[in-house]
């Protein structure tokens, strides 16, 4: 309630037609705090006063999960934190996606997520999937405890750039490996980058199994998918 | 090789400030030594309590090294709220899952009542676990989980929900800690008017507490009032001390000084991840804390036996002379399907770098 | 619990006939020792003098129990002729499989030429090398004139059973040449190692009744076999330490296995399928007699059942008058729990004092 | 007449001769003789003979496989001119050594022994994959699966198989019968195998009876 006075006041004291660098400086601003109701707010508002939901969404929201990524990363934002942010940016996506038209968005890469079997720890995952939407990846999300046939169902079916893998117990971690052989049996290894994370994940491991990258976290993580991705463009 | 002391002679003489032979080795050593007893999975590890005292037993034994038993409910604290629990019955798992926490919602969490823990589900299994190991004189850890963050999400309330109720309903989360704190408390009381308070060691696990998630800020006022309850309350119940791995990386929860406000017993024993430097922990702590050896866990698993016993040659050297004694270990669970070898990479590292 | 000698101490006195403070305990576990230290399949453990060595040592040091490293050659005894062999790299494998004898008909085998140990062994030299240089007076497989020795290494076994009916002078002749490369590689190893610091051992699977017919075995094997072993005794080597895999009963009864010189004592290593009492009876005032726990409840069974089997494995044997130690009556399964291995250490220490 | 021929076939048979084999299988065709009586009321008594020989330890393996090749000898003269009808094949078997293993006596001394008996045999041959043993019976349709390991690394490989069936929903479908060195009735029991035999003369009764078994519950 208190979120939804101030936006009126704000409305009304600095007039309906904000710039369009304001609004999205607004929208980074709603995401940052973690205010979902401000968030809606401002993407509808984006709509009424016809700006681009593209620009909107990436100048505006993704700007806002890569401050917070940021701050992760420094010690200054926390779990609690990204998740309220995360949750403002679905928000915003909501009401912009649909009048966003798929050809403007240049989309770099679809990215096929999963926290593999016997591994229901998927808060790394969620955070990760909220950076990588932001960044506008084309995520798909198959969630926790993934069986292999699972991922080698969706890579076949959804064709990813990317694969990306998480693990937080040393016993699934062990899956990974047969993640990987499964794709090079079924001849699917070349057409996707696979790369892997989570607590027991180090870069040499990630090497053994024959993964194309690892990440230490998720903000880590945008930026070797945007390195894999860059790669495959060139091999391809 | 001879002349040695036996493992309980070492092990109890460690925590009563006694001079022991050698650093103690070997702490959180519990699904793989299902694995070394022929189980294929953990499911009947975590479940039955003959397997999970047996199969703990054996494999110490054969190795030689020195932890007693670790009992955890096969509820997992999460099971006797109502949360549903998959026990690790798949290859794959590596511990008991929940799967649905009870607790979904403010209203769930204001209704849900503090169960009886002698009567709470699983409550059979836990107690007969806990009956096994002393009744095998074997001075079981047992865990008794309350008052912090990871006793609380997903055990009762669903980890998502709890972080986000940090920001916009710290009350929940007080009040969800609260019921957490006062299981713990019946629980300990329970056992203590069951078994007595000088056969067993309560232990803790705080992985979820950890500032990978949350800040120490969120630490300090939420969980250390709760957590600093539970462990004096059970001191006073005349038990000596307190276990406590404080799982993942702390770092900023020791700096902002929480850690030495929670209650340990004298002295009590710091289980930290190897995001700690040794040199750090034994300077914090090992005035008035037995230290844990905290080498990298998947490098039990995926390293060769002699790399392995170079990092426990270097943990020993930094942490054998601490004040209250040192136990050389991996710095989390070992790895349930570590090689053989490394396991007693633990022993042998403590036999040829920790002799005193 | 505190033991009284070292593994080694132990293993020693057993040979020499001096005594021990219980029964020692050689589980024959060197699969299990690949994997207890990590390894996903026997390759490397085959393939690699060095991990063969390494493994073998540390997993005895770890389970506490007494056997040297014994050593078998990457090529097994086959590739050395010039036949293929699949290393063990897949996780079903447990052995090294000879794919594709070199001797398909009588002419190949007589044209086949015995191999010269210095161009074809020495991968396998320096494996003994390296467990000599640690100390370990390991077992070293001396593989000669026997059938195991030849069908599949050198002939596939089929052709070799018909050719038992057909032709057996074939057989004759290839059991010939294998003993003859035989005795060449234990002569190089005695020059170059000494004659004290390894003992000689053989494992006799397809020479098993479940096979041939005890005649065949005497008339064809008995022969040859005793030329290897007492040609390698004179050289120097205390003893043999022969393993009769599968059901060699008949072979008893028909007073073949006596004839074999096994040294003074040797290791008479029978499978499940002859009880100890047995053995103890037939052999023990002569040699060292061997336990024999069935392999295969090492691997399904409890460590309280198998515990029951060693304890009752040990009564039988105990006594024998050259000595009893420990085993498992063929090689331990490779992915046996380990608690279940370390079940003979802890029988022996419950069960075997003396 | 004929009587005389299949006695004359089953000592050939049995003395492992095979140019007598075919022989005598030519002789048979010649004379105008059931062509699928000659081969069951002659070879295979003679590898029946053989069989109990082996069991009782009068006959070892060399004999067995000097008499299967007589066997196959006149197996080959004979099956073009039987009617498959005739046959009243008993059922179809599908043999293979499990992965890892290429120890292939025993199932080749079993194979003979089957073919003898009747039954239609599909050999996989030795150090067969899961999936190939899953995709022969989704192919072939077999009443039986006969597994055979003497390794326990290998054997260690049989029950993937068998629980690869029941995801496949293939499990009822067939009987599955295992054997070999280190294998035990608890052991078949544990994997949740049909039947067990400890050597290849047994395992043909086992087949008979687990066939009867499978009959009834069709």
């Amino acid at each position: 309630m208190h979120n939804f006075i101030s936006f009126v006041l704000y409305r009304v004291l600095y007039g309906v037609n904000m710039g369009e660098e304001d609004l999205f400086g607004e929208l980074t601003d709603a995401v940052v705090a973690g205010d979902k109701d401000r968030c809606r707010g401002l993407a509808e508002q984006a709509l009424d006063e016809g700006v681009d939901p593209y620009r909107a969404l990436m100048e505006g929201c993704a700007e806002g999960m890569n401050i917070m990524s940021d701050r992760y990363d420094e010690g200054e934002a926390y779990v609690p934190d990204i998740l309220l942010s995360a949750e403002a940016l679905y928000e915003a996506m909501d009401v912009l996606k649909p009048h966003i038209d798929v050809e403007d968005t240049g989309v770099s890469g679809k990215v096929l997520l999963g926290v593999v079997e016997g591994d229901i720890h998927d808060i790394g995952k969620n955070v990760l999937k909220s950076i990588f939407d932001a960044a506008g990846f084309d995520v798909i999300d198959l969630g926790r405890d993934v069986r292999p046939e699972q991922f080698q169902e969706s890579i076949e079916k959804e064709k990813p750039d990317i694969l990306g893998l998480s693990a937080l117990m040393t016993t699934s971690m062990t899956g990974m490996p047969k993640i990987i052989e499964n794709l090079q049996k079924a001849g699917l290894r070349e057409r996707v980058k696979v790369m892997v994370g989570g607590a027991p994940i180090s870069e040499d491991y990630a090497e053994k199994i024959g993964a194309d990258g690892y990440a230490p976290n998720a903000p880590r993580a945008k930026e070797i998918a945007e390195k894999l991705l860059k790669q495959k463009r060139e091999e391809d | 090789m001879s002349g040695e002391m036996t493992s309980m002679e070492r092990w109890k003489n460690l925590l009563e400030g006694n001079p022991i032979d050698r650093v103690a080795a070997g702490f959180d050593i519990l699904g793989h030594t299902a694995i070394v007893n022929g189980y294929e999975a953990l499911g009947d590890f975590y479940a039955k309590p003959k397997v999970s005292i047996g199969s703990q037993l054996k494999a110490k034994e054969m190795y030689g090294y020195d932890q007693p038993p670790i009992v955890i409910s096969p509820g997992y604290g999460a099971g006797e709220w109502g949360s549903e629990v998959e026990l690790p019955y798949r290859k794959a798992m590596g511990a008991p899952s929940v799967t649905e926490s009870v607790v979904q919602n403010k209203k769930d969490l204001e209704e849900l009542e503090v169960p009886d823990p002698s009567n709470a589900p699983y409550s059979d299994e836990f107690y007969r676990t806990v009956e096994l190991a002393i009744e095998e004189d074997s001075y079981p850890l047992v865990t008794v989980w309350g008052g912090c963050v990871s006793s609380t999400a997903p055990m009762i309330v669903d980890m998502e929900t709890f972080m986000k109720w940090m920001r916009t309903d710290p009350d929940l989360c007080e009040m969800a800690l609260d019921k957490s704190a006062e299981f713990a408390i019946k629980t300990a009381e329970w056992l203590v008017d069951e078994f007595g308070a000088d056969n067993w060691i309560p232990v803790d696990w705080l992985p979820t507490d950890a500032n990978v998630l949350i800040d120490s800020d969120t630490f300090g006022e939420l969980v250390v009032p709760r957590l600093k309850k539970v462990h004096q309350k059970v001191l006073d119940l005349g038990l000596p001390m307190w276990f406590t791995h404080w799982c993942s990386d702390h770092t900023q929860n020791i700096e902002a000084g929480h850690i030495d406000e929670i209650p340990m017993g004298d002295p009590g024993a710091v289980f930290f991840g190897p995001e700690v430097t040794m040199e750090e922990i034994v300077n914090r702590f090992g005035d008035s804390n037995i230290v844990i050896g905290n080498v990298d866990p998947p490098s039990f698993q995926n390293k060769p036996q002699e790399e392995v016993l170079k990092l426990l040659k270097d943990n020993i050297e930094r942490g054998k002379d601490s004040p209250k004694g040192f136990i050389a270990s991996c710095g989390c669970e070992l790895p349930p399907r570590t090689p053989p070898v490394n396991t007693y990479a633990i022993v042998k590292a403590a036999r040829e770098y920790g002799q005193y | 619990m505190k033991d009284e000698m070292t593994s080694m101490e132990r293993w020693k006195a057993l040979l020499n006939g001096d005594p021990v403070d219980r029964i020692p305990v050689v589980p024959f576990a060197s699969g299990f020792d690949a994997s207890v230290n990590g390894y996903e399949t026997m390759g490397d453990f085959f393939a690699k003098p060095e991990v063969q060595v390494k493994c073998q040592k540390r997993s005895r040091e770890m389970i506490g129990y007494d056997e040297p490293p014994h050593l078998m050659p990457p090529g097994y005894w086959a590739e050395q002729w010039g036949s293929e062999v699949e290393l063990p790299y897949r996780k079903a494998m447990s052995s090294p499989s000879v794919t594709d004898p070199v001797v398909k008909t009588a002419e190949d085998l007589e044209e086949l030429e015995i191999p010269d140990p210095k161009e074809t062994m020495q991968d396998f030299h320096k494996m003994v090398e390296l467990a000599i240089e640690d100390d370990l007076y390991p077992l070293v497989t001396i593989w000669g004139g026997c059938i195991s020795a030849v069908a599949p290494h050198m002939v596939s076994i089929e052709q070799f059973m018909k050719w038992l009916r057909t032709d057996p002078g074939l057989c004759e002749m290839a059991l010939d040449k294998s003993a003859e490369f035989t005795i060449s590689v234990a002569e190089w190893f005695a020059e170059d190692f000494g004659t004290d610091t390894w003992i000689p051992w053989d494992p006799l699977p397809t020479d098993a009744n479940v096979l041939i017919s005890a005649d065949n075995f005497g008339e064809l094997v008995v022969p040859r076999l005793k030329k290897v072993h007492q040609k390698v005794l004179d050289l120097g080597l205390p003893m043999w330490f022969t393993h009769w895999c599968s059901d060699h009963n008949k072979n008893i009864e028909a007073g073949h296995v006596d004839k074999i010189p096994h040294g003074d004592p040797g290791v008479i290593y029978f499978g499940p399928e002859v009880d100890v009492e047995r053995s103890v009876e037939l052999f023990g005032d002569e040699h060292i007699i061997t336990g024999n726990v069935d392999p295969p409840s090492v691997q399904n069974k409890s460590y309280e059942e198998v515990l029951q089997l060693c304890k009752e494995n040990i009564e039988k044997g105990k006594d024998s008058p050259r000595g009893y130690t420990l085993t498992c009556g063929c090689g331990v399964p490779p992915r046996a729990p380990p608690i279940n291995v370390y079940a003979f250490v802890k029988a022996s220490r419950k069960y075997g004092k003396y």
